[in-house]
């Protein structure tokens, strides 16, 4: 991976909070991270730790009552604040996003033919045939059978592996630079999933894109990623390459989240468990969110938690000894 | 039957029961208990007025024909001479005595009937509904019409005729209600612990369907007063001397030079409706809190 | 799709058959028969009269014969005026009875209905606006306060005090007369309308499908107009279908407060005179149109949704 | 070890009412299965969405009707069990729903729910017996006994779970059936309730039938492995064995496609990737139920069922193997 050139996505100091009727939830908290093209990167973390909010914010689809601070750079240029059409030249042009739930991520009133030439006519200005021509070439890259007669047919139509298929080829029409997609294969049975993960791989290739994984299942980041960042209540509590978390895991919480997983490649007598239960956004503590439920939280955990430097593309948010301090 | 903590002498913390903390929201929605407050008053007018007032609701007075609002007459006099004052207040008694118990009525058959097509479900739930479609087809007005012409004019009869009507939305609702209470997760427990279909009834359907019913409840009672006072418009119902605020209203528009006979009586039926469907709405926000 | 309208059509049959039957043996149930009432008749005009009205032959004959008529749009004749036949009296061709109900229904929703999606659309667009918060209060003021409240209430203030429009009458069908209770009617349903509109649009526009098409940049007007549009206005097509049943009788209603010659008076005086044919014939006549409003309303509901359509 | 349930060519099939002019179809969703399950064994039940696992554990504790075949359980036959039978079984055989919130009544408090099945069953036992039983079950599942009052919106969803555990394990049953019951929590809340599992089936010498889609928690817990696809029996063996030598073409498929949080494996394994989709349980394929997909199937395949065989120490169903 090249350091020198200008990163796709540059997340510095990104925060967001949604104001409710009993506080503020503050969803993400002070995230850095820098994404370069070609790669794919992993995020990884269980419910409530911001990972879906990071991106959900950086494409303008946070809900009413959601306010996002701090900056988040595309190729240079500042998204945060960024007003709605200038915002719309960017999203489904060169950002894509795929989502979690395939049955109602498409319009059931609308034809597929119709969701999927709409993007091009916009950023392309193809007229309807030429668009529907490169739509059904692309349904027929993402192994959709019979695609010419399909494509005029409705989602519901369509079965939860197919339907994934379908937002991957209708975001992928405009050859975005960056593809977002948020838990794609977690309703999707493991065969389905499998596909869906060789499809990935595959157009990334294909199409030279860089691709955010967001997902809860460490099977998949191994199978699918290139590195990976641990996020917890908010937090980027690890970053590394693919191989450095799973070989040499330094955050207390990314151990216990490998050793808390049951694996059908080794053998464990009892599961390490992480105590407690998960952190409440509404009143997080000053300093480190996991402090709770960390084995190794010492006093110095509730002030400002150092950045250290394992080496050059690991880094750990955590005041215990290892690398060095940034 | 049921164990409460309270009789084993544990030292636990007392959370609010539910009801408790429905009653804690409500308490703190000002609408809504203004409104409440409105209808009690109301209630107990009606109750008092008529019995503590001097004058006899169907007295009349040539004397006094059409007198506009006065110290003597508060609402004025009809076109009978009759204080408007007192008649208002026993006409509210009559539309009040009505709407309550058709409502009584509609909330008994409807979550009864609502509840055993939605619990049996199949065939039996079918038959139940078709029949509730049929009765659907016909505007509910010609129908009570159609009773009262047959049957005699009465306010007994006029009762049943709303009554008969208008349960058929609170079946509809508990029946759905309950279809999606029966397959919820915690029902199917109880039949896995071989509680009885009519304990699980009782105990896990009906305090969840709760909910609902008395935000409908809310609303059935306004129902029944308009349908009620719809009905004595077309003069169908309760018959002179004694009257409703339909009736009311009915004179109001006949003499429209008079206007207190039409104010009074229709600004009682604003303010009670309303009065209803604030607290109506202040139910269903305390019940269910997204 | 055509299979789907047919099936639905036979299916409303049996329920408007039972309505018939209903009505019909509902009201030959009653004790004694409707003659005995006023004036002492002789023997054999009583006699005469109960054959001219079939009642002298057995109950099921009769009703055969009811609804062999019925079929052929007759409604057989009135009991208060005798001999004369129900459908001169319910279609008059001065466009009186029945054509002045159904006009002022159709005024009401040509008006309501669009104004109702375009304030409910408006509203749902600006969540929480003081638009929004009009909307919101006037469905609760209109859903609990009946025509019959304000109709009497609109003719006070705008035809009694300021003049402006006639009190009541019908004034062969001009403007004038019929701009009050129209405006009532419009009145008492545009509200109920807008807020399930709105409802919709809200719930809509938070969908996971309008998020993607937001993730794909598309603007705003492709947004509302293209994706949003249908999905919202289905909650409010199959609201239609039962308020129609309620306009036609909030018309009748209105009719009473400003004396239209329409449905109303024919009703109130069948209701007076016991004309028992009358009222069954307005009764039957009423669940027909409401069977075949919600016919047209399903069909429509059909025609948006394409998930229904195999 | 003790046969505690045996099932016999044992069939569940929903019937859709067609509409007017629509035929009725039926859902075959078990099409005649055959295992046994043995006294303090865990027997995993694994298969991906609409292979019926679920539709079998619903069927094995009444919920769902037995269309035909047998489930002896301590010789009552599930199939033809009366209410009065059923209540027995049911003091024997208890069950885990997935969701844990949606399993507790939002009306009752954490008392209430848990005495429940104490209460209905054994009619006969004092209150305060019966509260003494609630609180030893809270302590066993680690609930503290002054949450006794509390409502269950006010717990998460792993303390949720152990409500629902301790409700089931207050007739101390011999067997718990466990239909999804970790799945719909937290990776860390997860391995708590999954230690929790096991600690209880040593305690109290359970059965357990785990129903799941996850291989990885299933190859944790269970050591035999049932392998389901459309509502037919693949392979049943165990763990060890079906790990390592899986014979079945599906098993083979649906444990290469499972990712292992494991770079080195997974950056260079080759995946066995299924072409196609699920077909509908409405009109199940000819012959073996798998050939639409199976990229081994040879004409037999297509035309009869294979029976379910014993290959060395594994039950299969599969043409080509023998």
């Amino acid at each position: 991976m090249s350091e020198k050139k200008v990163p796709i996505l540059d997340v510095r100091n990104l925060n967001v909070e949604f104001k409710v009727q009993d506080g503020i939830v503050k969803a993400v908290n002070g995230l850095s991270f820098k994404i370069y093209d070609g790669e794919i990167v992993g995020i990884v973390g269980e419910s409530g730790s911001g990972k879906s909010q990071t991106m959900l914010a950086l494409m303008g689809l946070l809900a009413s009552n959601g306010r996002t601070y701090g900056s988040v750079k595309f190729l240079g240029q500042e998204l945060v604040g960024l007003s709605t059409n200038k915002l719309n030249k960017i999203r489904g042009n060169q950002i894509a996003m795929i989502f979690q739930d395939p049955m109602t991520s498409l319009n059931p009133y609308l034809k597929i033919s119709a969701q999927m030439t709409e993007i091009l006519i916009l950023h392309k200005k193809l007229s309807y045939k030429e668009a529907l021509h490169e739509s059904i070439r692309m349904l027929e890259r993402v192994k959709i059978p019979d695609a010419k007669n399909r494509i005029h047919l409705y989602p519901h139509e369509f079965s939860g592996g197919m339907r994934q298929r379908v937002m991957i080829a209708m975001m992928l029409l405009t050859r975005p630079k960056l593809l977002i997609a948020d838990e794609p294969t977690t309703a999707l049975d493991v065969t389905v999933q499998a596909q869906i993960l060789e499809l990935l791989k595959e157009l990334r290739q294909e199409f030279k894109m860089a691709i955010i994984f967001i997902t809860h299942d460490m099977g998949v980041v191994a199978n699918l990623c290139d590195r990976v960042n641990v996020m917890y209540g908010g937090w980027l509590m690890e970053t590394a390459s693919i191989h450095e978390i799973f070989t040499n895991p330094q955050h207390p919480y990314t151990k216990a989240l490998l050793e808390s997983i049951p694996s059908i490649d080794h053998e464990v007598e009892k599961l390490r468990t992480i105590p407690g239960e998960p952190p409440n956004l509404l009143q997080l503590p000053k300093g480190c969110p996991f402090q709770a439920r960390c084995q190794l939280t010492s006093n110095n955990c509730s002030e400002i938690i150092p950045l250290q430097r394992v080496n050059p593309r690991h880094v750990v948010k955590c005041t215990q000894e290892l690398g060095v301090k940034l | 039957m049921f164990i409460k903590a309270k009789n084993l002498n544990l030292e636990t913390p007392k959370t609010k029961g539910f009801w408790l903390s429905v009653f804690g929201r409500l308490s703190k929605n000002k609408l809504a208990m203004t409104s409440a407050f409105i209808i009690l008053a109301l209630t107990i007018l009606c109750i008092c007025v008529p019995i503590f007032s001097s004058v006899a609701y169907d007295k009349t007075n040539w004397g006094e024909i059409m007198q506009s609002p006065s110290s003597g007459h508060l609402f004025g006099t009809d076109s009978l001479g009759r204080d408007l004052f007192v008649r208002c207040f026993i006409g509210g008694r009559i539309t009040f005595g009505i709407a309550f118990a058709a409502a009584f009525v509609v909330l008994l058959v409807g979550i009864f009937y609502g509840a055993i097509a939605g619990y049996i479900g199949g065939r039996v739930d079918t038959i139940m509904m078709r029949i509730v479609d049929v009765l659907y087809g016909i505007p509910f007005l010609f129908f009570c019409i159609l009773l009262i012409t047959l049957f005699g004019n009465s306010m007994a009869l006029s009762f049943i005729a709303i009554a008969a009507i208008s349960w058929l939305d609170m079946s509809r609702i508990v029946r759905g209600q309950t279809l999606s209470i029966k397959h919820k997760e915690y029902v199917e427990a109880a039949m896995i612990s071989g509680v009885s279909n009519f304990k699980i009834i009782s105990r896990h359907v009906i305090p969840n369907l709760l909910g609902v019913v008395i935000v409908y409840a809310a609303l059935t009672v306004p129902n029944m007063i308009v349908l009620s006072a719809v009905l004595s418009f077309f003069g169908l119902g309760v018959t002179e001397p004694m009257t409703s605020w339909g009736l009311l209203i009915a004179d109001g528009s006949q003499n429209m030079q008079a206007w207190w006979l039409l104010l009074f009586p229709a600004s009682l039926m604003i303010i009670t409706l309303l009065s209803f469907a604030f607290l109506a709405n202040g139910l269903r926000d305390a019940l269910d809190p997204r | 799709m055509i299979k789907f309208a047919i099936k639905r059509i036979l299916v409303s049959i049996p329920t408007l058959l039972a309505i018939i039957t209903l009505v019909f043996f509902l009201v030959h149930m009653t004790p004694g028969n409707p003659f005995d009432g006023e004036r002492a008749l002789s023997a054999e005009a009583l006699k005469s009269l109960m054959a001219q009205y079939r009642l002298d032959l057995p109950l099921w004959q009769q009703y055969i014969m009811y609804l062999n008529d019925l079929i052929h749009g007759n409604f057989g004749i009135s009991m208060k005026y005798l001999g004369q036949s129900i459908n001169s009296l319910l279609f008059p061709d001065n466009m009186g009875g029945f054509w002045v109900t159904l006009r002022i229904s159709i005024y009401t929703m040509s008006v309501a209905v669009p104004i109702g999606i375009l304030l409910g659309a408006y509203a749902g667009l600006h969540k929480n606006s003081w638009f929004d918060k009009m909307v919101v209060s006037g469905n609760i003021f209109f859903t609990a306060v009946p025509t019959m409240v304000t109709g009497p209430l609109a003719v006070l203030i705008f035809a009694v005090t300021l003049r402006v429009f006639p009190a009541g009458g019908w004034g062969d069908g001009d403007f004038m007369h019929l701009f009050l209770p129209v405006v009532v009617l419009i009145l008492a349903y545009a509200p109920t309308i807008a807020f399930v509109m709105r409802g919709s649009i809200i719930e809509v526009l938070s969908s996971n499908y309008i998020r993607t098409a937001k993730a794909k940049g598309l603007p705003t007007k492709t947004i509302l107009f293209k994706h949003a549009i249908k999905p919202a206005l289905l909650p409010v097509i199959s609201l239609l279908g039962p308020m129609f049943a309620g306009v036609l009788v909030g018309a009748v209603v209105t009719e009473q407060i400003f004396t239209l010659p329409g449905l109303g008076v024919l009703t109130t005086n069948a209701a007076t005179n016991r004309d028992y044919n009358m009222i069954m014939a307005i009764t039957i006549l009423g669940s027909t149109l409401t069977i075949v409003f919600n016919i047209i309303v399903d069909l429509l509901y059909i025609l948006l949704d394409p998930k229904i359509k195999q | 070890m003790k046969k505690i349930l045996e099932i016999r060519d044992l069939k569940i099939h929903f019937n859709i009412a067609g509409g007017l002019f629509k035929p009725k179809q039926t859902v075959h969703a078990v099409d005649g299965i055959n295992f046994d399950v043995f006294e303090g064994e865990t027997i995993g039940i694994v298969g991906e969405s609409g292979c019926g696992k679920s539709s079998l554990a619903r069927g094995l504790c009444g919920l769902n009707k037995i269309t035909s075949g047998s489930a002896l359980f301590n010789n009552i036959d599930l199939a033809t069990a009366n209410s009065k039978e059923w209540n027995e079984v049911h003091k024997q055989m208890q069950f885990i729903f997935q969701d844990p919130v949606a399993a507790l009544d939002p009306r009752m408090t954490v008392a209430e729910i848990i005495a429940e099945p104490l209460e209905t069953l054994y009619p006969e036992m004092k209150k305060t017996a019966v509260m003494d039983k609630v609180l030893a079950t809270m302590k066993l599942v680690g609930l503290s006994h002054n949450q006794i009052n509390r409502y269950p919106q006010e717990f998460s969803g792993g303390q949720c779970q152990r409500i629902g555990i301790a409700r089931a394990l207050i007739l101390e049953p011999k067997v718990l059936i466990c239909d999804e019951s970790v799945s719909a929590l937290d990776v860390s809340i997860k391995a708590q309730i999954i230690n929790l599992l096991q600690e209880l089936q040593q305690k109290l010498k359970l059965t357990i039938i785990f129903i799941s889609h996850d291989l990885g928690i299933v190859k944790h817990i269970c050591n035999r492995i049932l392998v389901m696809y459309l509502g037919n029996i693949m392979e049943l063996g165990d763990k060890k064995s079906i790990y390592a030598t899986p014979l079945h073409p599906y098993t083979q498929a649906l444990l290469s496609a499972v990712p292992v949080a494991n770079p080195n494996i997974e950056k260079n394994k080759q995946v066995q990737l299924l072409d196609g989709d699920l077909p509908s349980p409405l009109k199940p394929p000819q012959g073996c139920v798998f050939n639409t997909r199976c990229p081994q199937a040879i004409d037999k395949c297509h035309s009869e069922r294979p029976q379910c065989r014993l290959i060395n120490q594994h039950m299969v169903s599969c043409h080509i193997l023998n």
